[in-house]
This record gives structure tokens, sequence and C-alpha cells, in this order.
């Protein structure tokens, strides 16, 4: 049943000011057709004609007036929406029970039917009056009004620094450790200096009477590192030697073995 | 008139220079947490025979010129837009019965409500969605704001004109209850033939 | 205070619903043609010792808030917020070297410092500008306050431990990882001709 009350009428939000000032003929009742919001709102402003409490309304009188109404509507060919035809229908049994002598059998009584009905009508009229008595209220904006030109409050935010003191002197201790390193890696580490590796390469080849691999002039002993610095210190010593044609350079291919040997006479150095 | 303390001077500047209305929470929070009730009432007491008030709505206080002289101060121009019937309706609605669903909206109205409608209220910042009942389909709720008692005058929903008498006189209980009371008994078996709209709008509570 | 006759309320309304202030004749237009100027004199005077005074600024008058209550309207909130890395580094540098230049904080943190920077620690008040080096391009020195001693626990500058104590505090070593990426391009040369796996040993040193 729920799209019995689809709002055929509901589309244009009338004005209360229309119904209010209603006029009281009952040519204008059929011409504010489009004013009723539903069945259960002329309902109300025909009861509301009768100028009597809702609580002591005649639910009878109301639902003949209804169903004359909506005769008449019918007769002036005016479109009536499904609601108002299905409302019409719903009240015109409810008629039908209250006239006929009664009948015990029907459950609940015409009277009981009546009696909601009644209660609708009294609830929808409390919340009518009650929502006319608050758009009379002095209303912000119509009646009082608000200070045209605040200054306005303002809430200015401030960060407050929070850092504490061990944080500082971390700060500090991070600087100058990253700061450390850049003199502290030369001094530590273990090299061959270039004039160390010169002097050690050529007293070893004035030994050495055939080719023999660069990496049997470095020291046996000693870590790692110091045997990386040592054969680069090597290498550029035995490249130093042949240049000034003390010594003679081999390889056999591409990251073989680097072979070394003094020269004997010649005066010219070469590399292969 | 006696001169009034730094304090209640202060609360004054305070409220005079607010943009809205304030809480006495906010007020004194702005006043390094004095204590600004005493203050309050006094300015109250101060302003009440005057062209402006001090009034609480809601709990939060603000300036305002006196009802007395709306006709002086009525601006043609900035009247606010009129509500619709609908809208009008579904407002007293929500603030005497809330929080209500849109179907108990529509169950006292007795038609539907169009979609525009709520949301005309919701723009004008007098209602605002208060969740969802817990009850198949989880309808949302509305209940009405403290700008809507800004609004409207009300120092609290028990200022809503005339609520008490129609709260004593049940009109604010749904019908089937009134009924069952009206009746002494169960109603269970009446729905079959109910008058028509009221089943569309089908009760969530 | 006594009760303002109809008129003064009246002026009193309307002045303060107005959006701009509002000259004599503008008020007295308002109000059908009323003569206002003894209700703007009697209003003027009533609210001298208030909260909130009227004024007279150009012939025009308006409601403002008390001159000496004016701090009121503003109101700071402190948020505390961790000061970051770049700041504390500079603070601390400035703390142990000081009085200090941008420049060098900058080459004693191997890292450019962002203007904002020391704009966070002169607005924490733990920095303040101690003049200028006279160095070509004169520029400006920061140095410690007051503030940053009592801030930070210290009874002088002498308190800060020296490297030694730091080191002794394992200060001087932390094993940071994000340090070792950041400066990493320092050894790069030594990196070369070390076999992979060794690469990460180095940075230990």
């Amino acid at each position: 049943m729920d799209d019995l009350a689809e709002p055929a009428l509901l589309d244009d939000e009338a004005e209360w000011g229309g119904i209010a000032s209603a006029q009281t003929g009952d040519a204008a009742l059929y011409l504010e057709l489009d004013g009723w919001e539903g069945p259960l709102d002329l309902l109300l402003e025909l009861a509301r004609r009768q100028k009597v409490d809702l609580r002591t309304i005649s639910i009878l009188d109301l639902v003949s007036q209804y169903l004359d109404y909506i005769e008449q509507a019918k007769a002036l060919k005016l479109e009536l929406a499904a609601d108002y035809l299905v409302m019409a229908a719903w009240l015109a049994y409810l008629k039908s029970l209250l006239l006929l002598p009664r009948d015990p059998e029907v459950q609940p009584s015409p009277e009981e039917l009546a009696l909601k009905l009644q209660l609708r009508l009294q609830r929808l009229g409390a919340m009518r009056e009650a929502g006319a008595r608050l758009m009379a209220r002095d209303r912000v904006g119509r009646e009082v009004f608000l200070r045209g030109q605040p200054e306005g409050l303002r809430v200015d935010r401030k960060a407050l620094w929070k850092c504490d003191v061990l944080a500082l002197f971390q700060a500090y201790g991070a600087i100058k450790h990253r700061t450390r390193p850049v003199v502290h890696m030369v001094r530590e580490r273990a090299v061959m200096t270039l004039d160390a590796a010169l002097t050690r390469v050529s007293q070893m080849l004035g030994v050495a009477m055939d080719w023999t691999d660069l990496r049997a002039f470095l020291p046996l002993d000693g870590d790692p590192a110091m045997r990386k610095s040592a054969l680069a210190s090597s290498f550029v010593a035995a490249l130093e030697l042949a240049k000034q044609g003390k010594a003679e350079i081999a390889q056999d291919q591409a990251f073989g073995p680097l072979m070394l040997r003094a020269c004997a006479s010649t005066g010219a150095g070469r590399a292969a | 008139m006696t001169a009034p303390d730094d304090l209640e001077r202060a609360v004054e500047a305070t409220l005079f220079a607010a943009e809205q209305p304030l809480s006495e929470q906010e007020i004194s929070t702005h006043l390094q947490g004095a204590d600004v009730a005493a203050s309050l009432s006094a300015l109250k007491c101060t302003y009440a025979h005057r062209g402006v008030h001090l009034v609480e709505r809601g709990g939060r206080w603000h300036f305002q010129t006196a009802p007395d002289l709306a006709h002086l101060l009525r601006r043609e121009k900035e009247e606010p837009k009129r509500l619709s019937r609908a809208a009008t309706e579904a407002l007293a609605i929500i603030a005497y019965h809330e929080p209500v669903s849109r179907a108990e909206i529509e169950a006292i109205r007795g038609v539907q409500t169009a979609k525009g409608t709520l949301d005309v209220l919701l723009e004008a910042g007098w209602v605002c969605i208060a969740g969802r009942r817990e009850v198949p389909g989880r309808p949302t709720i509305y209940a009405t704001t403290p700008g809507f008692l800004t609004h409207f005058g009300l120092q609290s929903r028990r200022d809503l004109p005339g609520i008490e008498e129609l709260r004593a006189a049940g009109l604010l209980d749904p019908v089937d209850e009134a009924f069952a009371v009206l009746t002494g008994g169960d109603d269970e078996d009446t729905d079959a033939i109910d008058p028509p709209d009221e089943e569309s709008a089908d009760r969530t509570d």
C-alpha cells in the first residue's frame, strides 16, 4: 500500500498561509484541491470547519463531508489523486459500518475505527498548531536581531615547542658522529704508501731474475685491507718503475696475472 | 547603574564580540577558566530592561535585541524565507517527538515527505541526523539542534509551546498506544482494516 | 541601572543590530524621524563603564568592545609540538658554538639549514640574534637565551657536557642507519675497490 500515499499532490510545497487564510466558501474549497497534503489533511480541514473540538467531533459527519467533497470534485471533473479515492472507499466502508446495526462479529468495531481516525486527526492537528506557534515565536532575524558587526573572537594557535636536554645532546652527538669519519678513516686504515711500495718492489725486483707475478711482491701477512692497499700501491709502483725503464710489465689476458721483471740493461721501458 | 566588576565586563565584552552563542564553558575557557556563572546572571539582570537582552538558548548565551522592538528593527530585505507547510509540520514533529524517523513523521502527517522538505530543515541548521534507530532497516532519525533553540528563542526543548499539555493529553504518543489506552485492550488484529495511509508510513517504533 | 526610555532602547537596539556604524541622521530615519541626540548621549554615558562602549567616529556611532578588554578578543591556544631533528641540531650547534652565523651552523651540520628552522628556535624563545659578525656580508649571528637554559634545566652553558662526556655516555656512537645512508657518499672512494660484502662492515668504523 506504500504507493497509495505517493505524492501526486506533494510536489508543490504549498505555502502554509494559503491554507491558514483559506476562504470559507465551498467553491474555494474545491479549487484548493492542490493545496491539500493528502486525504488526512483534507479531513482535518473539514473537521476544522465544524469549529468543534477534535475530541468531540462526529466522525460520521466528517466522513459524509469527505465523501460529498470527493463526489463534487468528480462532478467538477477535477482529477483526484489515487490516495484520495482510496481514503474515500475506506471511509465509505466505515460509514456503512457505522450506520448498519451493530454486528458483534465485526472486529474491530466501527467505533474503534472511528476512534483511531479521530486520534490521528488530533495528532496531526496538534502538530499543525505547534508548528504555527513555533513559527509565531520571536525568531532571530525576524523579531530579534543578533549583533550586526561582531568583532569576533580569535583563537591564535601557538606552537609550544617541545625538546628535552637529552635530545639536544643526542643531536650534537649525531652531528659529531656524522662529521668525524672523514678524518678517522684515513688515519686508522692499514695502508702501504706508494713510496714504501716503490722501495719494496724495486728491492725485490733486483732479486727476482724472471717474470714474477705482481702478487708475489706483496707482504704475506697483514689483514685483507692491508693486502688490498699493498696491491694497489705495488701496481702503481710497477708502473712507475716501468716508466723509469727499470722494469717490464706483461699481462697475457685481461684480468690475468700481472707479470713483472727487471730490465737487464736497455734504457727503454716497455709495457706489454 | 552600579559599575560592573572586571569579570562581568569581560564576559559582556566576550559575548558582544562573539560571532555565535557561547556556552558557559566556552566563555570560561576564553577568560582563563574564570567562573562566569554569577557574571552571566548579573548581566542578564542588567540588560533585562534594555533594548538589548542577554539570553540563554540550549545552554548557550548571546545578546539579541529586545523582542518588543521588533517592529522598529524588522528589515524588509532580509526577511527569512517562509518555511513551507510541509517543512513546518515536519519541524514541529521532529521538535516535539525527537528523535524521530521519517516514517514516524509520515505516520503523523498521513503523507509521504518529499526529499527536499527535510533538506530544507537540515540546511537551515535546525535539524540534524541523530543516528539510526536500531530496528530492521535501521532508519535515520532526526533531532533538533542548538541552532533551532537559538532561532526560535527557546531556552530548552521544555520551552516548546504547549509541549507539557500535549504530553499530558497523550498527543505525543503514537496512535496505537493512545488507542490501546483508550480501549483498554490490544489492537493487534485491527490493522487489517486500518485507514489506508497509516499503513504506508510503516511504523518503526 | 535605571530603566531607559523607549527611544533610548530603540536606539540601543538599532545600533546593536546595525551592520555598520550609523550616523545620527540614519538612526533617526530608522526610528520614524525621532530626535536621537539625547538618547545617544545617555547611552554613551550608560555604557562608559561597561565592557562595551558606544563610540562616535567621524559622526557615525557604533558599539565596540572596551579598549582595555580588547586583548580578550584574542586568545592564544598553545599546542605542544615536537622540535624537528634539523631544529634540534641547529639548537645544539648554537648552544655549543655560540655565537654562530647560519653559514657556520651549516658548515658544522654539513647540511643546509632552512630559514624556517632558525625561525622556530627564535619563536620558541631559545635563541636570539646576537648581532652581526664583522666579516664581509656581516652575517647575523645567533646565541642562546636565558630561556634556553631554563627550559633545558641548565645552570649555565658550562653545564653542556663536553665531547668526551658525550662519548662516555654513548651519545657519540649512535649506530644510526639513516645517517649512514645520508653520509654514504663520504666513503665512496674507499668502497670502490672493496669486495661488496665488506661494504657494510666498512661503515661502522
